[in-house]
């Protein structure tokens, strides 16, 4: 509620967090001088009988105060974001070692398919699961996304992940879970009537119950 | 500017250039913007997936695309001339060549209509090959798309949208021209022809850029 | 002149408008309602399977937990049903030997029901311009998209329990697919008849179809998996009868 | 040349002949067919309303009935009941109509064709016929908009955006009529606002009075004449791509079609490189109006008048290379992320110079706090929230998180209605008295301005706090999903706020219409101010000015010392002013 972020659940949560409140307080500064400004000024210059306005074009050198401390703050923010937006999106970014998935998205559901016991995509025991994505803590996973029919968006709001599912795309997404637990799953790009619909689940299971889980699957 | 046009005598202090001069170039560049629209999304289309585009010569007939061009190239120049004309104070060189510069222009437009009906004959239409027609029985063969459903999307939309554009270009010079025969057009005050004039030779560079990168390359 | 452009271009919008809008389904419906039953003759039948029953393939309905519950143990989804060597979800029409129309329209509509993430039934008919009644009674969204050839497709959501939609089709059409994309395994089958000359085979195989008049007709067995079949019969003092056999593969 | 000496001279010699239906409804003068526009977009700002409340309703009482919604019939709210599809096409038309119906006209329509003309001290537009005809191109186009509700399959579902390719296929959303009359209506309204733009710039260019130069045009012209340029070459990008759009409907052409080598994101790339423009256009104008405003009444010159220019047309420019902000999580390549993440800041440098200018206008300055300055107020104070809430969206890893949740409908909103749309009521508070020739109520001025500040801000602050709790844009039912369900409180409180804030509206409505027929007259120049406008008698006649204006200053010369009193019209000739240099009037008679 309020300002704060709830809980992230992802080992790159915490860094999109701390930039997150880095720029609430500089634009919370912001705000507050500009609309303390303007009340005061308000108040303070109100119309009085007989008074007249100071007459000034302008002054050069508050027009250069003023550009340049929104110029660096912004360029300090660009040079704080742009390592962290390629660690998290970039295509060659996921981890060495992540178990690989391939999530699909469709109307209106995410059909997630496993690598199953030998950890290879593209295998004979791969099996597909509708709406639930089973993950080890503490272990990188890189899901290749897609979508069949039109445009969907992957969304884990516990993990910060967020990456739109294109048609005749492949787009990897990789994320790290650092909790055991259940984390729901969202679509967050309107993809019809069904889109408020398009809900699947994140399990977080400790390293052996995950194996075991995927025994299980392939077994039946 | 030369000032024997004698613009009207604007009272503002505008530029030098009169009001319809000056919007036909303004509203040319929102057209370029709508070429940009269509031919970016061309290159686009043609990086993302350059299997789909048939080698030039195979689909489209360029031997014709190329004779229609020659032909909209002359109507640049009889455009030229009837300007030429007017402003030497030569109607019947004026009414001439605004004749020629229509003749040609819907000579283009039907040479356009030919090809089409031609390339929708021999089964390529705005959706790709028609099944188990003459280009579809060719393709997957060197220089012959599997599937053209990009390429001839692009290709009907933005010759077919230069087309409409030739096709206004027509009516409005037939309508300059009949002004011209009813000796509208001075030497000192023919703002209609030039007008006409710049949107004509834009239309005619929009189509060699098409011609080049659509049926050239 | 201007103003005949700017009328032209109003009317041209309203065609386009018109072009594209209103149902336009429910004209014929009227008449045929009105026309009398061409008999009271009928054909009765049954549907035998030979051969191995294909396993129909599980439903993964972990995450809808308010249809799974309505399921006994695991979901399965019925493509093909066989009871005893009989064949169910067999869609019969008459294909010929039918006297010219008008025929009589059904009293009732068609209904077709969501319960369980199911379609119930199946499989059925409608005459065209018939209502089809469609409802849902499980408490989440379904949406139903009718992907047809011939017919305009429809694609409409019932997002709470208990809801009901009317919808009609108005050209014949050997079957009309119903979907869910909420749940992708959700199928229906809906075959458009000019007629009311149809059935749909039970669960014990057995099928009716009547209201005809003496004489000989052109029947058609269709199976969503097993095909099509087809077969005559000859229907005197107003009772014929007809069988078909579907195999396994 | 005698003849054309004077091209405005045909259309204007002989008015009192004209009939009704050539003065009022084909009319060729720029101020019937402002107000023309402004009722029309003022029509679709309702509509816009309407359907922004409806769909709230689902939002703050999920699968309740609308009180009264039984009258919608059964394909969009069977008993009252909004269906999802009808939920989708209200999302889509509220952005359709607000945008393209409401927001745009209103800023550029109305007060483009109203005040550039005014304000530069011409007696017309440089074209009054084609003038006409964009308002005679953008009535269908409305009309046209509005019958899609009515056809079979719904009006179009896919947002107003309409991302291909669920737009792009019947079979994806089950509205086929809808978006293709949305496409066209779309596609027309452009060929509008191009031969309006087209029309504006020339004006501008070639039709100021003697003596006014650029650098004493206002800064509402200015912003004016900046937003032709960008509705000039950025509405033929939306066109075009409406076009194919439309074309793989009914044609079966595949340029969005990823099934036969089309490329969805093709669409996204052509709709932002359009669309952020747009953006600007739908700002621009607001804060022309509002320095004009600001100025007037708090008696005091622009502060940094130059800088004010420069910063719109650094805005104006930077506006073409950030439209790749809208794709960070759309599957673009990501190394474009960080290129457009810095574009996309730097557009706060002039957006924070432009703030800090207004606020050095009222320092020092002798304030009226009247109806029109308490928007423009409101204005200021509004987009900068809207500016600061941009940067948390610019910055890529936050973008993540962010990207497609109710921050950014809440940052949309700050904007265009905290920013355009007080901008506007500023406006036309500020210039009703010049088109109608009567005040508006400033009683009923102040309680509207009042309520909707305060219920503005109740619905749409809270949607910061929705999107910082993982809130989805465009989703039908909250309740679905867990983490949602502690959020449902706060979209009950912004549904009841945004019923009392389209009802307050209402005042508004109220206003416009009495002070119509009944308001105090105006004189010529009711708020003392500089334009050139403000020298013609309200409302003005045919042709604008009895005689040509010539002037001597710029438009912010309040408080000056030379005069007694606290304003010097820009056609106010004192003592040592020289007549507007020869060079520049050959013509001038």
């Amino acid at each position: 509620m309020g300002w704060i972020l709830p809980e992230g659940f992802s080992t790159f949560a915490g860094d999109i967090d701390f930039l997150y409140y880095v720029v609430l307080v500089v634009t919370g500064i912001a705000f507050v001088i500009v609309e303390l400004g303007i009340v005061i000024f308000l108040f303070k210059y109100r119309h009085r009988p007989g008074q007249k306005a100071h007459y000034t074009h302008g002054n050069n050198t508050a027009e250069v105060i003023w550009t340049a401390i929104p110029a660096v703050t912004v360029v300090v923010l660009g040079l704080m974001s742009g390592g962290l937006w390629a660690e998290i999106k970039g295509h060659e970014s996921a981890p060495a070692g992540s178990i690989p998935y391939a999530v699909d998205g469709r109307q209106f559901e995410w059909n997630v398919t496993y690598a199953g016991l030998d950890g290879q995509l593209g295998t004979g025991d791969d099996f597909v699961v509708r709406n639930q994505l089973h993950v080890p803590v503490n272990q990188p996973v890189v899901l290749q996304l897609s979508a069949e029919d039109v445009i969907h968006s992957f969304f884990v709001p516990a993990f910060r992940v967020k990456q739109d599912a294109v048609p005749g795309m492949t787009i990897p997404v990789w994320f790290e879970a650092t909790q055991t637990g259940e984390y729901e799953i969202a679509c967050a790009e309107l993809c019809g009537l069904g889109h408020y619909r398009m809900r699947a689940m994140v399990t977080v299971h400790t390293a052996e119950d995950f194996q075991q889980w995927v025994a299980d699957q392939s077994a039946d | 500017m030369t000032s024997a046009m004698a613009p009207p005598a604007n009272r503002e202090i505008g530029s030098d250039v009169y009001n319809e001069k000056l919007g036909m170039w303004v509203f040319l560049g929102s057209e370029v913007m709508f070429f940009t629209a269509l031919i970016g999304s061309y290159i686009i289309l043609r990086f993302a997936s350059p299997e789909a585009f048939a080698a030039p010569g195979n689909v489209l007939n360029i031997p014709v695309t190329a004779v229609n061009t020659f032909l909209l190239i002359c109507s640049s120049v009889t455009m030229v001339k009837a300007f030429a004309a007017v402003q030497d104070g030569d109607q019947r060189g004026l009414r001439m060549y605004l004749v020629a510069t229509c003749a040609i222009g819907a000579t283009f437009v039907g040479v356009q209509v030919f090809e089409y009906n031609q390339l929708v004959h021999h089964g390529f239409v705005p959706s790709g090959y028609v099944a188990a027609s003459e280009y579809a029985a060719q393709a997957g063969t060197p220089g012959w798309p599997e599937s053209v459903g990009v390429y001839s999307s692009s290709f009907y939309t933005m010759t077919g949208f230069h087309g409409f554009h030739v096709s206004m270009g027509v009516l409005c010079m037939s309508f300059v021209t009949w002004k011209a025969f009813r000796g509208k057009y001075t030497q000192t005050d023919h703002r209609g022809v030039e007008v006409i004039g710049l949107y004509w030779h834009f239309v005619d560079l929009v189509w060699i850029i098409l011609f080049t990168i659509v049926y050239l390359m | 002149m201007r103003g005949f452009v700017l009328a032209a271009t109003m009317v041209a919008f309203m065609a386009c408008g018109g072009g594209d809008g209103g149902d336009g389904g429910e004209s014929g419906t009227a008449a045929a309602a009105a026309a009398a039953p061409l008999g009271n003759g009928s054909i009765t039948g049954v549907i035998h399977f030979e051969g191995m029953a294909p396993s129909n393939p599980t439903i993964d309905m972990a995450e809808e937990a308010e249809c799974a519950e309505k399921h006994m143990g695991q979901p399965i989804d019925p493509v093909v049903t066989v009871t005893d060597g009989m064949l169910a979800n067999v869609f019969i029409r008459v294909t010929g030997g039918l006297p010219a129309g008008p025929y009589p329209m059904p009293s009732q509509p068609a209904r077709i029901d969501q319960d369980g993430c199911l379609y119930h039934p199946r499989v059925l008919g409608v005459m065209v311009g018939q209502d089809l009644e469609i409802t849902n009674s499980d408490p989440l969204l379904h949406n139903i998209k009718a992907v047809p050839t011939e017919n305009r497709p429809f694609n409409i959501s019932q997002p709470t329990d208990g809801m009901t939609t009317t919808r009609t089709f108005n050209t014949p059409e050997i079957m009309v697919p119903l979907e869910c994309n909420v749940h992708g395994w959700m199928n229906a089958y809906i075959g458009v008849v000019e007629h009311p000359y149809f059935a749909v085979s039970g669960a014990d195989g057995a099928f009716n179809i009547a209201g005809l008049p003496d004489g000989t007709y052109q029947i058609e067995a269709w199976h969503e998996t097993l095909g099509t079949q087809t077969g005559e019969v000859t229907i005197t003092g107003g009772a014929g009868s007809i069988e078909f056999t579907f195999s396994g593969a | 040349m005698a003849t054309s000496a004077l091209p405005h001279a045909d259309a204007h010699g002989h008015e009192h002949d004209l009939s009704f239906i050539r003065k009022y409804i084909f009319s060729t003068d720029h101020k019937i067919i402002g107000i023309q526009f402004l009722l029309l977009s003022l029509i679709g700002l309702f509509i816009g309303g309407l359907l922004a409340i409806t769909l709230r309703w689902q939002l703050g009482f999920p699968g309740e009935a609308i009180p009264g919604g039984g009258i919608l019939p059964e394909t969009m709210a069977p008993g009252g009941i909004l269906l999802p599809e009808f939920y989708n096409s209200l999302v889509t038309m509220h952005g359709t109509f607000m945008v393209f119906f409401a927001i745009m006209p209103l800023l550029v329509g109305v007060f483009g064709n109203y005040l550039i003309p005014l304000k530069i001290g011409a007696p017309d537009m440089a074209f009054p016929r084609l003038n006409m005809w964009s308002f005679w191109i953008a009535l269908p186009a409305t009309v046209l908009m509005i019958s899609g509700f009515f056809m079979a399959g719904g009006h179009a579902a896919a947002g107003w955006t309409a991302y291909a390719p669920l737009s792009a296929n019947p079979e994806w959303t089950g509205v086929s009529g809808g978006q293709k009359v949305w496409l066209l209506s779309i596609a027309i309204l452009g060929m509008s606002s191009i031969l309006g733009a087209t029309n504006y710039i020339t004006t501008v260019v070639n039709l100021r009075a003697p003596g006014m130069t650029w650098f004493r045009l206002p800064l509402s012209i200015w912003a004016l004449f900046l937003t032709s340029i960008l509705v000039l070459l950025a509405i033929p990008i939306l066109s075009g791509a409406a076009i194919m759009l439309y074309f793989d409907q009914t044609i079966g052409t595949h340029f969005f079609d990823a099934l036969d080598g089309g490329q969805p994101l093709l669409w996204q790339h052509l709709f932002w490189y359009f669309g952020h423009p747009e953006v600007y256009i739908l700002i621009l104008p607001a804060m022309g109006f509002v320095s004009d405003i600001i100025s007037n009444n708090s008696r005091k010159p622009v502060f940094g008048y130059h800088s004010m220019i420069f910063a719109m047309l650094a805005i104006m420019g930077l506006g073409w290379i950030v439209w790749g902000h809208h794709m960070f999580q759309s599957g673009m390549n990501p190394a474009l992320g960080t290129t457009f993440m810095v574009s996309t800041l730097l557009i706060a440098v002039p957006s924070a110079i432009k703030t800090f200018n207004w606020m050095g206008t009222m320092w020092r300055g002798n304030i009226r706090l009247n109806v029109p300055m308490l928007n423009a107020v409101a204005f200021v104070a509004m987009f900068v929230i809207g500016g600061l809430s941009g940067v948390f969206m610019a910055v890529t890893p936050v973008d993540i998180y962010i990207h497609d949740t109710y921050f950014i409908v809440a940052h949309i909103h700050y904007v265009l209605f905290g920013g355009s749309l007080f901008a506007l009521f500023a406006a036309i508070t500020f210039w009703y008295p010049k088109m109608f020739g009567r005040m508006m109520n400033s009683m009923i001025g102040k309680v509207h301005f009042w309520l909707t500040f305060l219920f503005y801000n109740l619905t749409f602050w809270p949607m910061h706090n929705l999107g910082i709790g993982g809130h989805m844009r465009r989703i039908y039912d909250p309740s679905e999903y867990e983490f949602l369900q502690p959020l449902q409180g706060m979209n009950t409180f912004i549904t009841i706020s945004a019923i009392l804030l389209l009802t307050t509206q209402m005042l508004f409505a109220l206003n416009f219409i009495m002070s119509w027929f009944n308001g105090e007259k105006a004189s010529d120049n009711p708020w003392k101010d500089n334009g050139v406008e403000w020298t013609t008698p309200s409302p003005p006649p045919h042709g604008n000015f009895p005689t040509v204006p010539i002037v001597y200053r710029g438009p912010y010369e309040f408080s000056s010392p030379l005069v007694e009193e606290d304003f010097l019209p820009q056609t106010r000739k004192l003592e040592g002013d020289q007549e507007p240099g020869a060079a520049q009037n050959e013509g001038d008679r």
